[in-house]
């Protein structure tokens, strides 16, 4: 068996839709700058290096070689995975299997993106199979807005539970320094917002964020060295199992269904609404806070709008989403899932400053990306 | 430390303009791995892929594989760069505890793309990339070096090219197989100075899976004979900027393989190891490469070559299989060679098989100029 | 936390230096993709035919549209082809407004355009394509649908024009 | 090969990518593209540290990863580390046609050598060693191609 695995320190740049005073190498060496302050370390504890983003959003090959001086990689072992959307994500289980293979002790994964060097959409449309998708790809949104569409024909969710989510998850990123976009939003402003693709309308919608993230994942013996109180990792599923954009089943969510079910299974948990005490989710619009909450074993299929009409999810409800505001208030897309995983851990670590919640235990974390793929992590306060 | 074993190996032809997409290649090479173990798709329980947005033109060009690598309903990621460090990220995956069997699949079409451009875009778009500069040109650039460092001669360079080339007539899987001598080597087509078009390898199509397994599923699920064991790994980067390098030096490699060395217990390599595959993208590369895996001191590969102690019937066999000079399908070139290995320690290398080989040696690079480096170290 | 500075609208450096950015101008990578069997023979047949082929798990039956060589849920090849279409119904759709960079040749998108996914009869996956409908007003999920061809035909997915709705 | 492939002539889509980019400087860069385009000077900055000096110059050290605040103007000047002639032509790459010369020169008061074009000599009288000095574009944009090239110090 290999080791377990504590998360020890995070950092994050602060995120905006364009940071001119800062090129891709330095938002990386903003990030990890953060997370060696808060692991209280220096370069030179660091035995490993993982890092991943969207080639073609910047237009750099190789971009494990190009970063290692904000990395500070040079004379390090440094490696690299990207899987689109869900690179956040495969970059962090990649730092967690560094780790748990005994291989590396102290390991620090980075995600990045300066999504203001290109047109955001134009590199998403790269990703479907240039012959036969790219043409009629119409990005992200198509798909969440036609799942959407069904699920409210299907168990009479409206365009109002998503509002609600829109706007909790943009009230909380009030309480985040680092958020992109900080704004006080009403459930009438969501409604308000001009229509994008119904029923998703602008305020549902995430924006597009220069950023950067970086997790610190420590052995078991390293971690209890050198942090006072670790996020341990309890599990980590990835389900990638669609190969075009057509082979979606639209009624479901089925990867993070799939991905959800294995992950609690190895976890031990059979009531996740009641065992987590705060997630993080990688809801790229609002629509989806609404929709996936089935996906995650919280209610039966078509439970979720009753149990967002009740407030389950808010800062002050039974398990609280995306006290950092989410990916509708911050995307840096390469780092965006990475984030989930660095701000639940601040959550076990009780440092999560104007967005914490009192006395986490556990955390879920997810990432989404590619045709609907997804990505999990379930982060402890105790050893797995 | 748990052990994990190679048991299973799948690899195309290496051909030009190859017909298959991405995913015909990678079903090619994952059934014939699955073949080759013996196994069914049910006993792999995770993928990882191995494959580069750049050089397939599709941002996550894992997503056109997905089925094809018998990933449904399974975990899978992707690792961008050399097969080599796919591997690694297999081997880590089951040392976690977390997975008993990993199918590492890499494809890669070189000659859909233009290599120029996309390695153009290794560099640094404020600064090195407007002049133009590429893995071609920047290779000479070190070749240069590596020769005025070490009073390494041309000739020296192109007996690596004969060498190599000659081994790939006995590899049914190569792409340039050619029987040509140092005449040849320094009579072609000057491409960037010193490198002549012989000193280069061609742009290459293939794909190739290995199935790797801990030491439980691999001794449960196939015989002795199949298995090939990891005893070593270690990988290293240098600085980015060609500028920050002394080009001529070889310090990541020679971290790396420390690493490797020092996990499989191996004190003398030029002892201990019985063949060696090794990253030849250019021909004076496989001489620095074999400097800083400590087979012989530094600036003396040149000399060593000449006396024959890396030929097909040498001392130390290095790139029996015909090496990268003769197909280098970038992205998998490093499975590749572990494949190759894989089959001269199992004793089923055909017309090239080496005389029972105990330990053999893969390295592969990534980045320009071998910025970073990965060395295995495989026994039977 | 929060202690750190926020230089998110900063447009000088501390010392008084502009900003720069560095633009690419028109920048374009060349590919020559491979069709492989499947689509060679799936874009062949709408040229020469006017038909659409899907492929056929010869173990779980489920026939796709793109068809493929393996069926990913029994990892086994698929040779069996089956015609499907050319009529279906429609299962989703965008219509897109805002124009953005076509990666095709760097200029931008002509919008509007209408994405569908569309569920052609016999088909258990979804081709996506165009729709000649450019108002919400005018398309519903499950509304049947037709292809319409292209009088040129190369070998493209756009020897189908789009799909219009049956009325 | 099952029959019906072999009846299929396998097509090619000879396809693109084509997106635009804008690339942030940055505050490190910024500041060097500056003095370059407006000043005419290449400035180069060193770590607090291991005292290793940066051109271009660099956001952390690449041994100590340090900040790197101390900035110092170099002369310009360099000796030709590495050369080499290229024979291809790649005009959508290429700032000149073929053949030229790419040289890694060290540059005097560094301790890093910059990647540039050696110019003002016949390709073939390039030695190692030589040294070169730096030659400024008249109209400049805050770019690397400022510098126009090396040439050999007279």
């Amino acid at each position: 068996m290999g080791n377990r695995v504590g998360i020890i320190g995070v950092g994050q740049t602060h995120h905006a839709a364009k940071r001119l005073d800062a090129s891709g190498v330095e938002l990386i060496s903003e990030a990890v700058t953060r997370a060696l302050d808060d692991a209280q370390l220096t370069i030179s504890d660091i035995d490993a290096i993982v890092i991943g983003n969207m080639d073609h959003f910047e237009n750099i090959n190789y971009v494990d070689m190009w970063a290692i001086d904000g990395l500070g990689a040079c004379m390090k072992p440094v490696f690299k995975v990207t899987t689109g959307g869900t690179t956040g994500s495969t970059v962090g289980a990649c730092g967690y299997y560094h780790a748990a293979s005994g291989l590396f002790d102290v390991v620090l994964a980075v995600g990045w993106e300066k999504n203001s060097e290109s047109d955001t959409q134009a590199a998403i449309a790269t990703c479907a199979n240039p012959t036969l998708e790219r043409d009629p790809f119409a990005g992200a949104i198509g798909p969440l807005a036609t799942e959407y569409s069904m699920y409210m024909k299907a168990f009479g969710a409206t365009e109002e539970d998503s509002a609600i989510v829109a706007a909790r998850d943009r009230n909380n990123a009030l309480n985040n320094p680092y958020a992109h976009s900080r704004q006080a939003v009403t459930v009438e402003d969501v409604l308000n917002s001009p229509m994008l693709s119904y029923p998703i309308k602008f305020l549902d919608m995430c924006p597009r964020s220069d950023g950067s993230c970086a997790v610190i994942f420590a052995s078991e013996e390293k971690a209890k060295k050198l942090c006072p109180k670790p996020a341990w990792v309890h599990t980590s599923v990835v389900r990638h199992d669609y190969t075009h954009f057509g082979d979606l089943e639209w009624k479901f969510m089925p990867t993070l269904e799939r991905a959800s079910a294995a992950a609690y299974k190895l976890a031990g948990i059979s009531d996740p609404l009641n065992e987590f005490d705060v997630a993080e989710l990688y809801l790229p619009c609002s629509t989806c806070g609404v929709k996936w909450m089935d996906s995650l074993w919280f209610c039966e299929h078509g439970g979720a709008p009753g149990l967002i009409r009740k407030g389950t999810f808010n800062m002050d409800g039974q398990l609280p989403i995306n006290p950092s505001g989410g990916v509708i208030s911050t995307n840096p897309i390469g780092a965006t899932a990475l984030i989930r995983i660095g701000e639940a851990a601040w959550q076990i670590m009780g440092k999560a400053g104007g967005r914490q919640i009192e006395g986490v235990k556990k955390a879920l974390c997810t990432g989404f990306g590619g045709c609907s793929w997804t990505d999990l992590m379930i982060l402890g306060a105790d050893l797995p | 430390m748990e052990k994990v074993a190679i048991i299973g190996v799948g690899q195309t032809k290496y051909e030009r303009n190859k017909p298959e997409t991405f995913a015909e290649l990678v079903f090619e090479a994952t059934s014939k791995a699955l073949e080759d173990a013996g196994i069914s798709k049910d006993d792999v329980d995770n993928v990882v892929s191995v494959s580069s947005d750049f050089w397939d033109g599709r941002t996550i060009s894992s997503m056109a594989i997905s089925d094809a690598s018998n990933a449904y309903g399974k975990d899978i990621t992707t690792v961008e760069g050399d097969g080599t460090f796919g591997a690694l990220y297999g081997m880590m995956r089951i040392l976690s505890g977390s997975f008993g069997v990993t199918l590492v699949c890499a494809h890669h079409k070189g000659t859909e793309s233009n290599i120029k451009g996309i390695t153009n875009c290794a560099f640094d778009p404020l600064v090195e990339r407007k002049l133009g500069i590429d893995a071609i040109s920047s290779a000479a650039l070190q070749a240069r070096r590596y020769m005025n460092r070490y009073g390494v001669s041309e000739e020296q360079l192109a007996l690596v090219s004969v060498k190599n080339h000659g081994n790939a007539m006995r590899n049914p899987l190569a792409l340039l197989p050619m029987d040509i001598t140092v005449a040849d080597v320094m009579g072609s087509r000057k491409v960037a100075d010193p490198l002549k078009l012989l000193d280069c390898s061609p742009v290459t199509d293939g794909a190739c899976t290995l199935v790797l397994a801990a030491e439980r599923p691999a001794k449960k699920l196939c015989t002795n004979k199949k298995r090939v064991w990891l005893r070593g790994v270690g990988h290293c980067s240098d600085a980015y900027r060609l500028g920050d390098r002394d080009l001529s030096d070889t310090r990541a490699l020679k971290d790396a393989a420390r690493r490797a060395y020092a996990m499989a217990g191996i004190n003398d390599p030029r002892a201990d190891v019985d063949l060696a595959e090794v990253y030849d993208a250019f021909s004076y590369m496989e001489l620095m490469w074999l400097e800083g895996l400590g087979f012989c001191g530094d600036g003396e590969a040149g000399e060593q070559m000449e006396r024959g102690i890396f030929n097909f019937d040498g001392e130390l066999p290095v790139n029996p299989s015909g090496g990268r000079l003769s197909a280098h399908p970038v992205q998998v070139a490093g499975l590749q060679a572990m494949a190759e290995c894989v089959l001269q320690l199992r004793g089923e290398a055909g017309d090239r098989q080496l005389n029972t080989p105990e330990t053999a040696l893969v390295h592969g690079i990534n980045g320009m100029c071998g910025q970073s480096h990965c060395v295995w170290i495989l026994g039977k | 936390m929060g202690l750190y500075e926020d230089k998110r609208k900063r447009t000088h450096t501390p010392e008084g230096y502009e900003l720069l950015a560095h633009e690419s101008g028109h920048l374009e990578y060349d590919f020559n993709w491979h069709l492989g069997y499947y689509w060679s023979r799936f874009l062949a047949e709408l040229r020469d035919n006017k038909r659409f082929m899907a492929t056929k798990c010869p173990q779980c039956g489920t026939v796709y549209m793109l068809p493929r060589q393996v069926c990913g849920k029994c990892y086994v090849e698929m040779n069996d082809w089956v015609e499907v279409g050319p009529e279906g119904e429609l299962e989703g759709f965008t219509i897109v407004r805002f124009p953005y960079v076509d990666p095709n040749n760097g200029g931008m998108k002509e919008v509007p355009f209408t994405s569908i996914w569309i569920a052609l009869d016999g088909a258990d996956t979804r081709l996506m394509h165009y729709c000649n409908e450019h108002d919400e007003k005018d398309l519903d999920v499950g509304m049947r649908m037709r292809a319409v061809w292209s009088e040129e035909r190369t070998g493209s997915i756009h020897d189908v024009q789009y799909f219009e709705v049956i009325k | 090969m099952p029959d019906w492939k072999q009846e299929v002539d396998v097509m090619i889509d000879a396809g693109k990518i084509s997106v635009p980019y804008s690339w942030t400087v940055g505050t490190t860069l910024s500041r060097f593209y500056c003095e370059l385009r407006d000043n005419g000077k290449i400035w180069a900055n060193r770590c607090p540290e291991c005292g290793n000096v940066f051109v271009p110059p660099k956001v952390k050290c690449i041994n100590c990863y340090q900040d790197l605040n101390d900035w110092l103007e170099l002369p310009g000047t360099g000796t030709v580390e590495t050369f080499t002639v290229v024979r291809y032509q790649e005009p959508t790459l290429h700032p000149r046609p073929a053949p030229f010369v790419y040289g890694i020169i060290k540059m005097d008061g560094a301790d890093t050598g910059l990647l540039h074009f050696i110019d003002e000599i016949e390709p073939e009288k390039v030695k190692v060693g030589m040294r070169v000095e730096a030659v400024l574009e008249d109209e400049r944009d805050g770019n690397i191609l400022d510098i126009k090239y090396f040439r050999p110090v007279k």
